[in-house]
């Protein structure tokens, strides 16, 4: 055994020592931009970082290929500026700001990258954007949600997403539409969120969007993210027995606080989520019926095909890169719109250079067929004006769009129909 | 032959100082930012494992809490510019101080515990304060504490496109550090400390005071830790309390000490030689797989060199060494029955 | 005045009475022994003396000073300085750096103090080893190194807690020239020993434990013939063997 | 009031899992010594076994943990014989690092192999039944738990306590060469040890996928949970880790409710420094 180990940590040192060499040798090749991807790929939030990651690769398959099924920009011709090949080069933060800041610098400048598409957390963003900014780069992030990102006033930073803010102002008007049209009496909110920046950006933005629409916060309810269990915090909502719920839980924290609120036997009368794993729809799938009637803030899914007829043919290419049944989510498919729309100002400044791209891509109105709505435009501080979510709700397992009425395609349930009803 | 010893060593200490100031004018070191980086990170993480071994090596107080110190420090520098909009430098003082202050409060209720029972009360204080850092407004919470665009220089300790000062700061640290520590380990304290770490009761029947040592190097450790989490912080612009108060970054140091060979000078340096390279590498080879292989290899890699040489990698040295002086030995004595 | 007078020591575990109103002095310059049958309570006592137990009752008086509720390391540093029934040796440090720690207590220069340390190890007759690591000591080394730790602090009374126990005959008889050596060097020693051969001669008094009661306190020679002493402890046929040793030595002298 | 006892039934339910996770790192650390760092990781091993039983051959839970109690004894003998035999020669520390090294690489093998997605079983026997007892509601799926956990842990104190085996245990843990002086295979005694570790701990995660998504972050606050639970009970010893654990529970599902959710870790871990202050070997120490 020991024999076995001495040889075996022989060859993986060998192993080390030869691919560290080799990977200061640049494969020459002409005509390439290279961009790097920077999400959290292992850790806690490797889930959506691996998607992320395909989606950008995706874009890239479509930009460099002649896709003539797809019905997006870029897709007929083979690569941009006249025969450039977008190449990626991918990296890991794992989650962590001081990893995404050092990773960043190494893309820019061993790797020589020409931008960065990331970082999926807010908090990895923040400093990787400052080293993009720093060297007037160009840094392209999709769907981190903080609204401080773009309130820093950087040059070179693009965010397609809609963030909290925007988010949490649509809850309100959610509720709002409800007490006038339905009638329903809503009026006491309680959240539910992990203590991260992420979860506590949500939930300041929206403890600042209740307060102006009048509405009282009751129940501010943080939580540990990996906990092990859930039960304090559903019995406290439980207790103070807020009307509608504004939940920031990602991944496996999702889950678990639905099917706690199960066994408590509680539910609000209504739920919104934001961009969490409410809308990862695998998880929606695994919950089941649990995960009915819950509603949230959607930037994309299958059932918006009548809106957003383009992204089929995408989503085919994405589906043989992460898995046949994984299908785009919210966050995912706005990387993949952060690659094309900096492919897209590209190809119109007609030259790489960063000030020219940049102001082009400030200037412009985008065609941009994978976003709600289909156009992105940006505001000073780099945000995506356009950027527009739908408030939809799970019935039967699929996201029914709700709201706004102009769109719906549903009535919302409401209330939520009680557990032992279902 | 005791003094010839010494200058010896202090001739050796000397080159590596003035090797370690030249290496930034390695032309492949001065064009590529990321072995910068790399060195940077080695000096950092060989200091605060140096602030780690004082107690964890040297007097055998096994902590995983040292993350806390490590934060507070950080915290320090970044409310200064974050909060009050000065130079880094009177939190770096003021944080490091605290540090001091509050290891001295912690541990001295837990020196009453021995072992694994220390071990783990120092996994539940880091637990504590890293919840606690989690939803303290004043400063800022879950947030985390972003720098703004300050003035780069010495004055606000802050560089954007070079990596060159922050190399010389984190090597004036190595050097503050393992100065210290190498004076104290040819003095007496360094002497209490073993005897502490080996056997306590020997130790107070020697006439040493074995709490009062435990809390000075608890005290020292904390205060020198508190540094380089403040060097951490200006190097990296941001703050939060799961990238600097956590068990994870606890283990770090310990792994790193450990690794090189802990109650040793030198174990701190070579352990993180070993190991900050090994993480930077091979996240930068395989981490963009996304399939965690680098991380794989780095358990694998932990696990042999434990099972293979407990002792470190001054263990094997050690070891090497021996074998040389034995081999002498043999041959003398073969000289003298032929 | 005593050096050492220990008044009416007792020390309770819980409902078990180690030590039961002891009391004995310890002159300047003197070696006095300290025995009795196993479980007599001679280590407890041994232990609240140098103030690792804090004894239930009665006072510790050392050089003058009341030490009853020092800490260790304080009595130490009065002098009174100690070594172990189980040898604990600091194992991973090397003979010189053991001896060396001891000799800090008086000298906080490390050139100094590695004088002394040098001295405390050639009295020792440790020389040879003197950069062996402490751990791959025979027992008997090991415990010579205790002692040359002990003594280099520099102390008035030397306690010595079974420092012969599982010596060959030998090193016993080595130990025994050492501390006599040392006595004329003008320390005192309190010694726990097992072994009579080895303290009944070089004795100057020897206090006897049983159940941890005094039942006696006088010269060696007196002692053997106390009966509660025979029977308690040695047994007639060993205290007849002693008998007639001692007087072959005197018929010698 | 009812809000009360509620919320102390949660407690305690929480509680009997975190014994069962405990009893087996704290069996460990008393015959060895020795800290596993990597007892999280097993639980999340043990919960991907049944997953996947439950869902590619549609095995309950209430079943699949005797597949991932056996699965979990051989990681557990594995461990030993590859990694910790060899450390127990060196530094306490180096066990404990090597066990680091080894939850690094399960959890990024997990990864590897399964992707971080995070899994939940649906349509179990137990989900979503619950008994409700006037205003308190009793979710099925933690008391089935909670038995199961609560029988095992009786079974193993039962085996440590009035087995032959039991004794040859305890002799081992008290004195290594002494227990071998008696004709004591302590080698043997070790692996097995590690053994029913690995086993505890498999049972506990066979059955928690009943109601908790599997991911390969799983196990790290039960691990942490755990090694509190060991060491607040006292050295090895298993009834101070059962109250040590049912204590946590209740004051973890109690500080959530009374003082505020985010402070519950808080409140957990403060308590085991309170008591280790005043006791320093644990409730149950000596």
């Amino acid at each position: 055994m020991i024999y076995f180990l001495k040889k075996f940590s022989l060859i993986l040192l060998t192993f080390i020592l030869v691919f560290t060499l080799l990977s200061g040798v640049v494969l020459a090749q002409e005509k390439v931009i290279k961009i790097g991807t920077l999400f959290p790929l292992t850790g806690s939030c490797a889930l959506a970082g691996s998607r992320c990651k395909a989606a950008v690769e995706t874009a890239v398959e479509v930009i460099n290929n002649a896709h003539p099924e797809c019905d997006v920009p870029l897709a007929a011709q083979e690569g941009i500026l006249g025969g450039y090949k977008i190449v990626l080069v991918h990296a890991d933060h794992q989650g962590k700001p001081d990893i995404a800041k050092t990773e960043a610098e190494r893309l820019f400048n061993q790797e020589k990258v020409y931008a960065i598409v990331g970082c999926y957390n807010s908090a990895c963003t923040n400093p990787a954007s400052f080293v993009a900014e720093r060297q007037g780069k160009i840094f392209m992030c999709g769907c981190s949600s903080s609204a401080a990102l773009t309130e820093r006033g950087l040059k070179y930073f693009f965010r397609m997403a809609p963030t909290d803010k925007t988010e949490s102002i649509e809850f309100c008007d959610v509720m709002e539409w409800m007490n006038e049209v339905k009638g329903t009496n809503l009026h006491t909110i309680g959240i539910i969120y992990e203590n991260t920046e992420f979860g506590k950006h949500a939930a300041d933005e929206g403890k600042l969007a209740a307060a102006e629409a009048g509405f009282e916060v009751i129940a501010d309810v943080p939580f540990s993210p990996g906990a092990t269990n859930m039960n304090s915090e559903v019995q406290t909502l439980k207790a103070k027995n807020p009307d509608v719920v504004f939940g920031a839980c990602l991944g496996g924290d999702y889950t678990l606080w639905v099917r706690t609120m199960k066994q408590m036997d509680w539910l609000p009368k209504m739920c919104l989520n934001y961009c969490t794993g409410y809308q990862d729809p695998v998880i929606a799938q695994q919950l089941g019926d649990d995960g009915n009637y819950f509603m949230g803030g959607t930037g994309y899914s299958p059932e918006f095909a009548d809106l957003m007829p383009a992204v089929a043919a995408v989503e085919n290419i994405y589906k043989t890169k992460i898995g046949p049944s994984v299908p785009f989510d919210s966050d995912s498919i706005q990387e993949a719109v952060a690659t094309f729309i900096l492919a897209q100002a590209i190809e119109k400044a007609g030259t790489l250079d960063y000030d020219k791209v940049s102001e082009t891509l400030y200037a412009n109105e985008w065609d941009s067929p994978l976003s709600m709505g289909g156009k992105v435009a940006f505001v000073p501080g780099g945000q995506n004006a356009k950027a527009m979510s739908m408030m939809t709700q799970l019935q039967g397992g699929e996201y029914k769009r709700v709201y706004p009425p102009e769109l719906a395609t549903h009535d919302i349930i409401f209330p939520m129909i009680p557990w032992n009803q279902r | 032959m005791m003094k010839g010893n010494k200058k010896k060593q202090d001739l050796y200490w000397y080159v590596l100082i003035v090797l370690l100031i030249l290496i930034p004018f390695i032309p492949q070191v001065a064009a590529n930012s990321f072995t910068q980086h790399v060195l940077i990170l080695i000096l950092l993480y060989a200091s605060m494992s140096q602030a780690w071994n004082i107690i964890g090596g040297y007097c055998g107080q096994v902590s995983f809490g040292h993350s806390v110190f490590f934060g507070i420090g950080a915290y320090g520098a970044g409310m200064a510019v974050v909060r009050f909009g000065l130079p880094p430098w009177p939190g770096i003082i003021l944080g490091a101080l605290l540090a001091t202050a509050v290891a001295i409060l912690i541990s001295y209720p837990c020196f009453k515990l021995k072992g694994h029972y220390f071990a783990i009360a120092t996994f539940a204080i880091v637990e504590i304060f890293n919840r606690l850092f989690m939803v303290w407004y004043w400063v800022n919470g879950a947030l985390g504490l972003d720098y703004p665009l300050v003035e780069v220089g010495w004055r606000n300790f802050m560089w954007y496109t070079t990596k060159i000062p922050y190399y010389y700061g984190a090597l004036v640290l190595f050097i503050i550090i393992f100065g210290i520590v190498r004076f104290i380990e040819k003095n007496r304290f360094g002497y209490y400390l073993r005897a502490v770490r080996e056997d306590q009761e020997t130790a107070e029947a020697t006439g040493i005071n074995s709490t009062m040592v435990k809390l000075s190097a608890m005290a020292l450790s904390a205060f020198l830790a508190a540094f380089c989490g403040a060097f951490f912080v200006q190097y990296n612009l941001r703050v939060d309390p799961t990238m600097v108060m956590s068990l994870q970054v606890s283990m770090v140091f310990v792994l790193v000490t450990i690794l090189g060979g802990a109650g040793t000078l030198f174990g701190p340096l070579l352990g993180a030689m070993i190991l900050i390279p090994l993480q930077e590498y091979t996240r930068v080879l395989w981490g963009g797989l996304g399939r965690g292989t680098d991380l794989i290899l780095f358990g694998f890699l932990i696990i042999l060199i434990m099972v293979r040489q407990p002792k470190g990698i001054m263990g094997l040295v050690d070891e090497y060494f021996n074998y040389k002086k034995m081999r002498k030995v043999i041959s003398a004595e073969s000289d003298i029955k032929y | 005045m005593p050096l050492l007078a220990v008044c009416e020591i007792s020390k309770k575990f819980g409902s078990l009475v180690a030590n039961d109103k002891i009391s004995f002095n310890v002159e300047e310059g003197n070696i006095v022994g300290l025995i009795g049958p196993n479980g007599a309570g001679k280590t407890t006592l041994f232990n609240c003396i140098t103030g690792i137990y804090k004894p239930s009752h009665g006072k510790v008086i050392f050089n003058g000073l009341d030490i009853t509720n020092l800490p260790a390391y304080k009595v130490a540093r009065l002098g009174a300085v100690r070594t172990f029934q189980i040898v604990h040796s600091l194992k991973e440090m090397s003979v010189f750096d053991n001896v060396l720690i001891g000799a800090y207590l008086r000298e906080k220069n490390t050139e100094k103090a590695s004088e002394i340390a040098k001295q405390c190890i050639n009295l020792c007759y440790l020389s040879k080893m003197k950069n062996t690591r402490a751990g791959d000591l025979a027992i008997g080394l090991k415990k010579r190194v205790e002692l040359a730790r002990a003594l280099a602090t520099g102390p008035k009374l030397l306690m010595l807690d079974e420092c012969m126990a599982g010596l060959t005959s030998t090193e016993v008889n080595e130990s025994v020239s050492l501390i006599k050596n040392l006595k004329d060097k003008g320390i005192t020693f309190l010694v726990v020993e097992h072994i009579m051969e080895a303290i009944m001669p070089i004795a100057d008094k020897v206090v006897v434990l049983d159940g941890g009661i005094k039942i006696a306190e006088n010269h060696p020679e007196v002692v053997i013939q106390d009966e509660r002493v025979i029977e308690a402890y040695l047994g007639k046929k060993y205290s007849k063997k002693l008998q007639i040793a001692t007087q072959g030595r005197e018929k010698d002298a | 009031m009812s809000m009360f006892f509620q919320v102390t039934i949660d407690g305690l339910l929480t509680g009997m899992i975190y014994a069962l996770v405990a009893s087996g790192l704290s069996l460990i650390w008393g015959v060895m010594d020795v800290l596993n760092f990597a007892h999280g990781e097993y639980l999340m091993v043990g919960m991907y076994v049944s997953y996947w039983l439950g869902f590619l051959m549609n095995i309950d839970p209430l079943i699949s943990w005797i597949a991932s109690g056996a699965f979990c004894f051989i990681l557990g003998i594995l461990t030993y014989k590859l990694i910790i035999r060899h450390c127990l020669a060196g530094p306490p520390l180096s066990a404990l690092l090597a066990t680091f090294g080894l939850s690094m690489m399960l959890k990024n093998i997990a990864l590897n192999r399964f992707s971080p997605n995070f899994r939940i079983l649906t349509g179990t026997f137990l989900d979503g039944k619950k008994i409700i007892i006037g205003n308190i509601v009793l979710p099925m799926p933690q008391l089935v738990t909670s038995i199961f956990a609560l029988v095992v842990v009786f079974i193993i104190y039962y085996i440590i306590k009035r087995t032959r085996l039991g004794w040859a245990i305890q002799a081992t843990a008290m004195d290594k060469e002494a227990a071998e002086l008696m004709g004591i295979k302590t080698e043997s005694i070790f692996v097995l040890v590690f053994g029913l570790g690995g086993l505890c701990v498999g049972i506990a995660g066979g059955l928690l996928p009943s109601y908790l998504a599997v991911h390969p972050e799983v196990g790290g606050l039960f691990g942490l949970i755990a090694f509190v639970c060991v060491a607040m009970g006292g050295f090895g010893s298993i009834p101070g880790a059962l109250l040590a654990a049912l204590l946590i529970g209740l004051v973890e599902a109690l500080g959530g409710f009374y003082i505020a959710p985010v402070f519950k870790y808080v409140v957990v871990f403060g308590l085991y420094l309170l008591i280790v202050m005043i006791r320093p070997k644990g409730l149950f120490g000596w």
